[in-house]
C-alpha cells in the first residue's frame, strides 16, 4: 500500500507537470478529440503534446507491457492513474479503436512479430485502425460473409467489400474478416487479416446518415494483396477471434462509452433547468414520471455494470453478460435522447438556426437510433441470451 | 355520425392519395431538401392543390371553397404524411382558414377566396414556450393610436418564413397564462418592427422565430373580440392537431407498410427476416396500434365536423395516439431496416423525422394526455 | 321509417308492460345472471319470468328466423328492441354460449333437423350448452386434439378428454371437436360433435383457478356412444366451424362483453373517489399518468371496435380483425385491473374480510390473467395478425 | 464496497437457500393455506430460523444477535422469496429490530435478546392510507397520568394477529401529515381497548386492523423521542423495503427459473415452445430486468450497512425496481405457462399473487418513483 501512494504522488506530480491546462477543459466537439493516426491532423500544440508526452510513458494504454509500448501498470495503479486522470480532470489523449478493439485481441491472439509491429504505433498514436466485418446485405448475419482472401503462396489476394466501416476513410490499416476457405461451412473458413489501407486495390466511400454526418464507410478490395504474415491467430480460427473482439466492442457500446459516462448531464436536471418546478416538482408532471422511470433504469442499469466488473474481478463467470449490457445500455441511450427530445420541445426540432450548436441534439437523438443496430443489433442480443445465457432450445 | 367514411370521403382519399403521390412524393421532399429549399416546398403544387380545393377545404362555398370539412382535411393531410408532402397545408388551409372563419364579414371576404385560391399564405404566431402551452401569452398589445403596439417574441411560427399574413396571440389584459386577455391580431410580415428568423428544421420544414418590436396595428386587424383570443386559438389549434394526427397516421402507415415489405424480402441467417417470430409479433402488435389511431383520429375529425362539446377530448386523444403511433412505427420501421434504415439514401429516416416533429407540433402526447386528464376531472 | 317508429313505440309499450322492476337494476353478481338450462335455478320469480315472456317472443335472440325460435326482427328493430331495453334499463334475459356461440355456427352449417331441434331450445334457455375444444396438454394448438370418434355404423363411440370446458359441470350439452379420421393430416381429420352431456361414458370434474373459483371443468369421455346425425357440418370439417365459432369467441372475449362495457366505473373515476384530488388533478401524479394512458388507449380501443362494425355494416371486409380485438381487448382488460390493484394499494390485497364483498377485486384481478390466454392466447393472436393480415412469411 | 457478495456472505446465502428449500418449501406454504391455518406461518419453523440466527440478522451480538447485517438480511429473504416461506422474518427480525435498537438501553436488553430467540413476536401499526403514506397519521397520543392516551386505526399491520408488541405511530403534535410530531409507542395487544382484526390476504399472510380506543400506554413505552418518530419510522421502513426488494428478487429469480424450465420441456405445434423467438426474447428481456433488480437490490442492502446518506435513494430504487420486475416476472410466467398457470395446481400463481402483495407492501413503484424524483430535486 505504501508503494501504492508513493505511486499516486508521483503520478499527481507528473500529470501536474506534464498535462496542459488546455488538455483539462471539458470535451466541446468532435474535434476535441483526438484519434491519432499518419495523417492526424491536431487540433492545437496541446493536443500533440499531450498525446506525446502520455505515449512516451505508455500511459494511453497503461496495463498493456512496456515492450508493446504500454505503462506496464498492474491493476491497482492504472485505477490509481485514472483516478488521477479524473482529480484534475484531465482528457483522455487519444481515442482508438486500436486499443479498445483491435489492441486485446492481438495481446491474446497475435504472435510476438505482430505484436512488435502493430501494438506500440496503436500506443503512441502513429496507426489509427478501422474494422472490416459487416458486409452489404449481411447485417447482424456475420458467418455469411464474403470476402475472400485467396492464398497465392507468399500472399493473399483479397477481394470483395465491407460496409459499416467506422471512419474507414480516416484510417491507416484494417483489420478485417475474410473468407479463406470457401469450402469450409459458414463460420469455419473464416480468418482474422491485417493490412493497409494504403494497399493497391482499397477503396472506401463514405455513407451519409440520417443524422447527418458519415462516420461510416463502405470499403471496396479489388485484388488487394495481403503478406500472408497479416494473418492473425490461425486460419479459420477468425471466428472465435471476432467474437472476442466484438464482446469488447459490445462493452463499449452498452458501456459507459457511447451512452455516456458521468460527464453528462442528467436527464432529470436538463429537465429541470428547462421546464423548470412547481411546488418542488417538475411542472409537467406527465414527463416527469417518465423521467424518473427512465433515471431509475439507468441508475440500475450502472450498477449492474458496476456489479458485473466486480463479480469479474472476484473471478466469476460473467462472460455471457456482455450481450445484457450491450441490449440495455443501448437501448436507454435511445430512451434518454427520446425523453431529451421531448424535454426540449419544438426547440428540439431546429436543426440549423443562428445560433452555434442548434441542431446538435437531433443530431445526437438520430445517431443514438444506431446503437440497437451496430455492433450487433437488440436482437441479436437478445437471441445471444436466450441461447447462451438460459439455453432455450433452437428453432 | 357512423365511425366510417362516407361513399364521398372515399372519393376524397382516393383521389388526395394519388394526387400526392403523383405530384409530391417523398422524392420530390428529397430533393427539395437536398437543393436547400429556402421555400421548403413548391409553390406550384400548391397552387395545383387549391385547384383541387384543397387549400379551400375548410373554406365556405360562398367565399369559393370547397368547405369539405374536418374528415376531409384529415384525409388529405394523410395522404400527404404517406407521401412526406410539403405543403403551407396546415398553416394556411387548416388553422388559417378555421381563424379567419371567426372574422369579420370584411375578413372573410378579403382573406377566405385567397385562401380557397392558394394565394395567400398564413401563419399562426402562438407559441412561447418550447413546450407547447397555448396561454403561456407574454406577448404585449398595448393600447396606441387607433389600434394596438405589439411587442414579444414568438418562437415555432409555421411556415412563418413565407407568411403573407401572421396570426399573432398577444396580451391584451391580465397575466403570462392567463386564457382571458389574450386577443389575436392579423400581423403584415413585412410591417415595421417585424423580423423573422428561419429555422430549418430536423424534419427539412421551417419555423420561424417572429420578433414584434413597436409593431403598429390597428382595430380592423383584431381577429375577434379583444380579450377572447384564447377560444378561437384553441379552435385553430384543435382543427390543427386533428389534422396532425391524420397526417401521423399517414406517416406511420407508410412507414410500417414500407418495413412489412422489408421483412418479406431481406433474408439473413438463410431466412426471411418476416419469418422470425419476435419480429412478426412486433409487427403484429405495431399493426394494432396504428388501428387504434386510425379510429381516434376519425372520431376527432367527426367531432369537429359536428361542433360536438365533447370535440377537445377526442383531439387530444387522437393527436396523443397518433403520435405515439408515429414514433413507435418509425423507430421499428428504423430498427427493422437495421444499417440501412440509419442511412439518409432510405426514406424511412424522413419518416422518423417527421413524425418527431410533428408529435413536437401544438403539444406531445404528455401535453394531451394530461389534457384529457384534466377535461375528464382527475 | 314509419315502421321503425311504430315498432319502436309498441316494443317500449310491451317492455314497460312486461319487464318486471327487479330485471331493471343493475347486476351485483353472479347470481343476477341467468344461464337457463334443464337444471336453472332462478334466483327470483322475476328473474323466471322474464325469460319466460322474452323467450316467447323470440327476443333472446332478436335476429334469428321465428321458424327457430327467434324474434325474426331485421338489423334496424333489433337496434330498436336493444335501445329500448337500455332505456330503462333492462337486464339481458338469458346469458348463453348457445346464443353467443354455436348459434350462429348451427344457423350456418346446421341441417335443417338440427336447427329445429337445438335453435329453439337454446332461444328459450331451455338447454345450457358448453364447449369442448382444447384438451390436456394442447393448449393453443388445436390442431393437435386426440379426442377420437369413432365410426360404428349407426353411431360415433368417443373417447378422449376436454379441458377448459366452461361451466361443464352446469351444462346439459357439448359442441366437441373430435377426431373423426384418425389418418388424415392434422387439420383435415376433425370433425364437429353435439352430444348430450347425460350420455353414460361422460363425466367432469371443475378446475380450480388460482382465483379460487372453478368456472371450468376437465371432461372426460369414456366410451360415449352419440348418434350420427349429431354430426354438425360433413365429415373431416369441424375446423372450418371451429375457426368460425373461435370468431365470435373472440369478439366476445376481446369486446364489450368479458372486458366489460359501458356499465364499469372508470379507473380515473375510481382512483378521483380512493385517491383525491390535489389543485384540481389526481394527487397521485406518478398514477395519474399511467391512468391517463390506459384511459387513451381504452378510448381509442373502444372507437376501434365501433369502426370495425361500421366498416362491417358498410360491406367492408373485417374478418381478419377479430384477432386485433381479442388480443388488445384482453392485455387492456388486465392493464386495468392491475391499475385498480395499484389504486386500491393495500385494501386491494384482501382476500377475506369481515366485511361482503371484500377480495372481489383481487380475484377479478386474478381472473382477468386468464383473458390472454383463453380462446386463443395473445401469442396465437399476434401469430393470426402476421400471417393473415400482414401476410409475412412462415419460419 | 465492491457492490458483490463477499465470501461470508455467499456461505449465509447457500445455508439460507439450503434452510427453506428443506424447510419452508413452497407446498409448506400451499399446506398452510389449504388449512386455512390461524397463525399463517409455521412457529416451528420460526424457531428453527432463530437457532440458525436469522431472527437476530440485526440484533447486536451484546443481546444475543448475529448481527450480520443488512446485505444477509437481504439473502435470507431472498431465499425466502424463491421458497414462499411464510415466517415474521420482516415485521420482527426486520422492522422490529431495527426499531429497537432505537430504543432505551432498558428496551434493548428486554426486547433485542427476544427477538433474536425468536421468543418475541412484533408488528409495525403505522399505515392508516391504504395508498402508503408514512406521515399520513391521524391516531393521536393525548398526555395521560404518566403516559399518554392512543385513539385511532390502522390498517395493513402485517403479523399483527400474532404480535407480542404492537410498534405504533402517533401523532403527539401537529398536523396529520406532517413529519413533525410523530412518536412510536410500544403497545401491548392484549392492553384495554385494543381490537385487532385478522385479515387474510391474496398471498395467504396476514396483515390486521388494530383499532385503538383509549388505550394507555405509560411513559416508559415511547420508542425514542416524543415527537421525534417519524426518523425512527423511516429507519425501520427502509430496511423493510430493502428487505422487501431482496423477497421480490427471489420471487423472480424463481418464477423466471420455472416459466424458463416450462419453456425447455413444453411442446406445441410439435415444438418445444422455447424455441419460439418471440418468447425466447420477452425471456431475455426479462432476464436483464432481474439482474438490474438485483444490482439495485445490492446496492440498497449495502447502503444500509454503511450508514449512506443515499440509501434512501437506493432503498426506494430497489424497491421500485424490484417491484416492478417481480409483477412483469410473474405475469410473464402465467403468460407463458398458458391454461395450467391459471390453475390452483401450479405454483406459478402463489408467485405472482405474493409479488403483488409485496409491491403494494411500504409503498409501490409510483410511491418510490416520486420518493427518488424528490430526493433528485424534481
Amino acid at each position: 500500500m505504501a508503494d501504492l501512494e508513493s505511486f499516486r504522488a508521483e503520478t499527481r506530480a507528473w500529470l501536474e507537470a506534464n498535462c496542459p491546462e488546455e488538455m483539462r477543459q471539458p470535451i466541446r466537439d468532435d474535434d476535441d478529440v483526438c484519434w491519432g493516426g499518419r495523417n492526424v491532423k491536431f487540433k492545437s500544440e496541446a493536443q500533440k503534446l499531450w498525446l506525446e508526452r502520455m505515449g512516451a510513458k505508455g500511459w494511453t494504454v497503461p496495463e498493456w507491457p512496456k515492450q508493446y509500448g504500454g505503462g506496464g501498470l498492474d491493476r491497482a495503479e492504472a485505477k490509481v492513474l485514472a483516478e488521477e486522470m479524473r482529480r484534475i480532470k484531465a482528457r483522455s489523449p487519444l481515442s482508438s479503436f486500436g486499443i479498445w478493439m483491435l489492441g486485446p485481441a492481438l495481446l491474446k491472439y497475435g504472435n510476438e512479430a505482430q505484436k512488435l509491429e502493430h501494438l506500440p504505433k496503436i500506443a503512441r498514436g502513429e496507426i489509427r485502425w478501422c474494422q472490416g466485418y459487416s458486409e452489404p446485405g449481411a447485417g447482424s448475419d456475420l458467418a455469411s460473409l464474403r470476402t475472400s482472401a485467396e492464398d497465392k503462396g507468399d500472399h493473399y489476394l483479397v477481394n470483395g467489400s465491407k460496409v459499416w466501416t467506422s471512419y474507414a476513410d480516416k484510417a491507416d490499416w484494417i483489420f478485417c474478416l475474410v473468407r479463406t476457405d470457401p469450402t469450409a461451412p459458414k463460420h469455419l473458413g473464416i480468418s482474422f487479416l491485417l493490412f493497409d489501407m494504403a494497399s493497391e486495390g482499397v477503396s472506401t466511400s463514405p455513407i451519409k446518415l440520417i443524422s447527418g454526418s458519415s462516420p461510416f464507410c463502405q470499403t471496396f478490395f479489388d485484388n488487394v494483396k495481403v503478406p500472408k504474415e497479416n494473418l492473425m491467430g490461425e486460419p479459420g480460427k477468425g471466428w472465435t477471434i471476432a467474437k472476442y473482439l466484438l464482446t469488447h466492442e459490445r462493452n463499449m457500446i452498452g458501456g459507459s462509452d457511447s451512452t455516456g459516462g458521468g460527464q453528462r448531464d442528467s436527464v432529470s436536471n436538463i429537465a429541470r433547468k428547462l421546464i423548470g418546478l412547481d411546488a418542488a416538482i417538475l411542472a409537467d408532471t406527465a414527463l416527469r414520471t417518465d423521467i424518473a422511470r427512465h433515471e431509475m433504469n439507468a441508475l440500475a442499469f450502472s450498477l449492474t455494470m458496476e456489479r458485473v466488473l466486480a463479480e469479474a474481478k472476484a473471478g466469476q463467470d460473467t462472460g455471457a453478460l456482455s450481450s445484457m449490457l450491450k441490449y440495455y445500455g443501448t437501448e436507454l441511450n435511445k430512451e434518454r435522447m427520446e425523453l431529451l427530445m421531448s424535454i426540449r420541445g419544438s426547440d428540439g426540432l431546429t436543426w440549423e438556426g443562428e445560433e452555434k450548436g442548434e441542431g446538435d441534439l437531433a443530431r445526437s437523438w438520430l445517431r443514438s437510433r444506431a446503437n440497437s443496430i451496430e455492433g450487433g443489433t437488440s436482437e441479436v442480443q437478445l437471441n445471444i441470451i436466450a441461447k447462451r445465457v438460459l439455453d432455450l432450445p433452437g428453432a | 355520425m357512423a365511425l366510417v367514411l362516407t361513399e364521398d370521403q372515399q372519393m376524397i382519399r382516393d383521389s388526395a392519395e394519388g394526387f400526392f403521390k403523383d405530384e409530391a412524393p417523398v422524392s420530390q421532399h428529397r430533393a427539395l431538401r437536398d437543393a436547400k429549399d429556402a421555400t421548403g416546398f413548391s409553390r406550384d403544387v400548391w397552387t395545383r392543390m387549391a385547384g383541387m380545393g384543397f387549400a379551400g377545404v375548410l373554406v365556405p362555398e360562398a367565399h369559393g371553397g370547397a368547405d369539405m370539412g374536418h374528415v376531409a382535411a384529415g384525409i388529405i393531410l394523410e395522404a400527404m404524411g404517406k407521401n412526406l408532402s410539403a405543403a403551407p397545408m396546415l398553416s394556411t388551409a387548416v388553422l388559417g382558414a378555421t381563424a379567419l372563419r371567426a372574422g369579420t364579414p370584411e375578413q372573410q371576404a378579403k382573406y377566405l377566396p385567397l385562401i380557397a385560391q392558394g394565394a395567400h399564405l398564413l401563419a399562426l404566431a402562438a407559441d412561447e414556450a418550447a413546450r407547447h402551452k397555448p396561454s403561456h401569452v407574454a406577448t404585449t398589445a398595448t393600447p396606441s393610436g387607433n389600434g394596438f403596439r405589439l411587442n414579444g417574441v414568438k418562437g415555432f411560427v409555421l411556415d412563418g418564413h413565407v407568411a403573407d399574413t401572421l396570426i399573432v396571440a398577444a396580451r391584451t389584459d391580465g397575466e403570462t397564462d392567463d386564457r382571458a386577455g389574450i386577443t389575436l391580431f392579423l400581423v403584415n410580415p413585412k410591417a415595421d418592427g417585424v423580423k423573422i428568423d428561419r429555422r430549418s428544421m430536423v424534419d427539412s420544414r421551417n419555423a420561424a422565430k417572429v420578433t414584434l418590436s413597436d409593431v403598429q396595428v390597428d382595430g380592423a386587424d383584431v381577429l375577434g373580440n379583444v380579450g377572447e383570443g384564447f377560444a378561437i386559438l384553441e379552435k385553430m389549434l384543435d382543427a390543427g392537431r386533428a389534422c396532425l394526427a391524420a397526417e401521423m397516421l399517414g406517416v406511420s402507415g407508410q412507414a410500417f407498410a414500407t418495413t412489412v415489405d422489408y421483412l418479406k424480402q431481406r433474408e439473413q441467417f438463410g431466412q426471411k427476416i418476416g419469418s422470425f417470430q419476435a419480429l412478426q409479433h412486433r409487427a403484429a402488435h405495431l399493426f394494432c396500434e396504428i388501428e387504434l389511431a386510425r379510429s381516434a383520429t376519425l372520431k376527432a375529425l367527426q367531432a369537429l365536423d359536428e361542433g360536438s362539446d365533447r370535440a377537445p377530448m377526442f383531439v387530444s386523444l387522437a393527436k396523443a395516439k397518433a403520435g405515439d403511433v408515429a414514433i413507435l412505427a418509425t423507430n421499428e420501421g428504423v430498427q427493422m431496416h437495421g444499417g440501412i434504415g440509419m442511412t439518409d439514401e432510405y426514406d424511412i429516416g424522413f419518416f422518423m423525422k417527421r413524425a418527431r416533429a410533428a408529435q413536437e407540433t401544438f403539444g406531445d402526447s404528455a401535453f394531451h394526455g394530461d389534457r384529457i386528464a384534466r377535461q375528464l376531472g382527475y
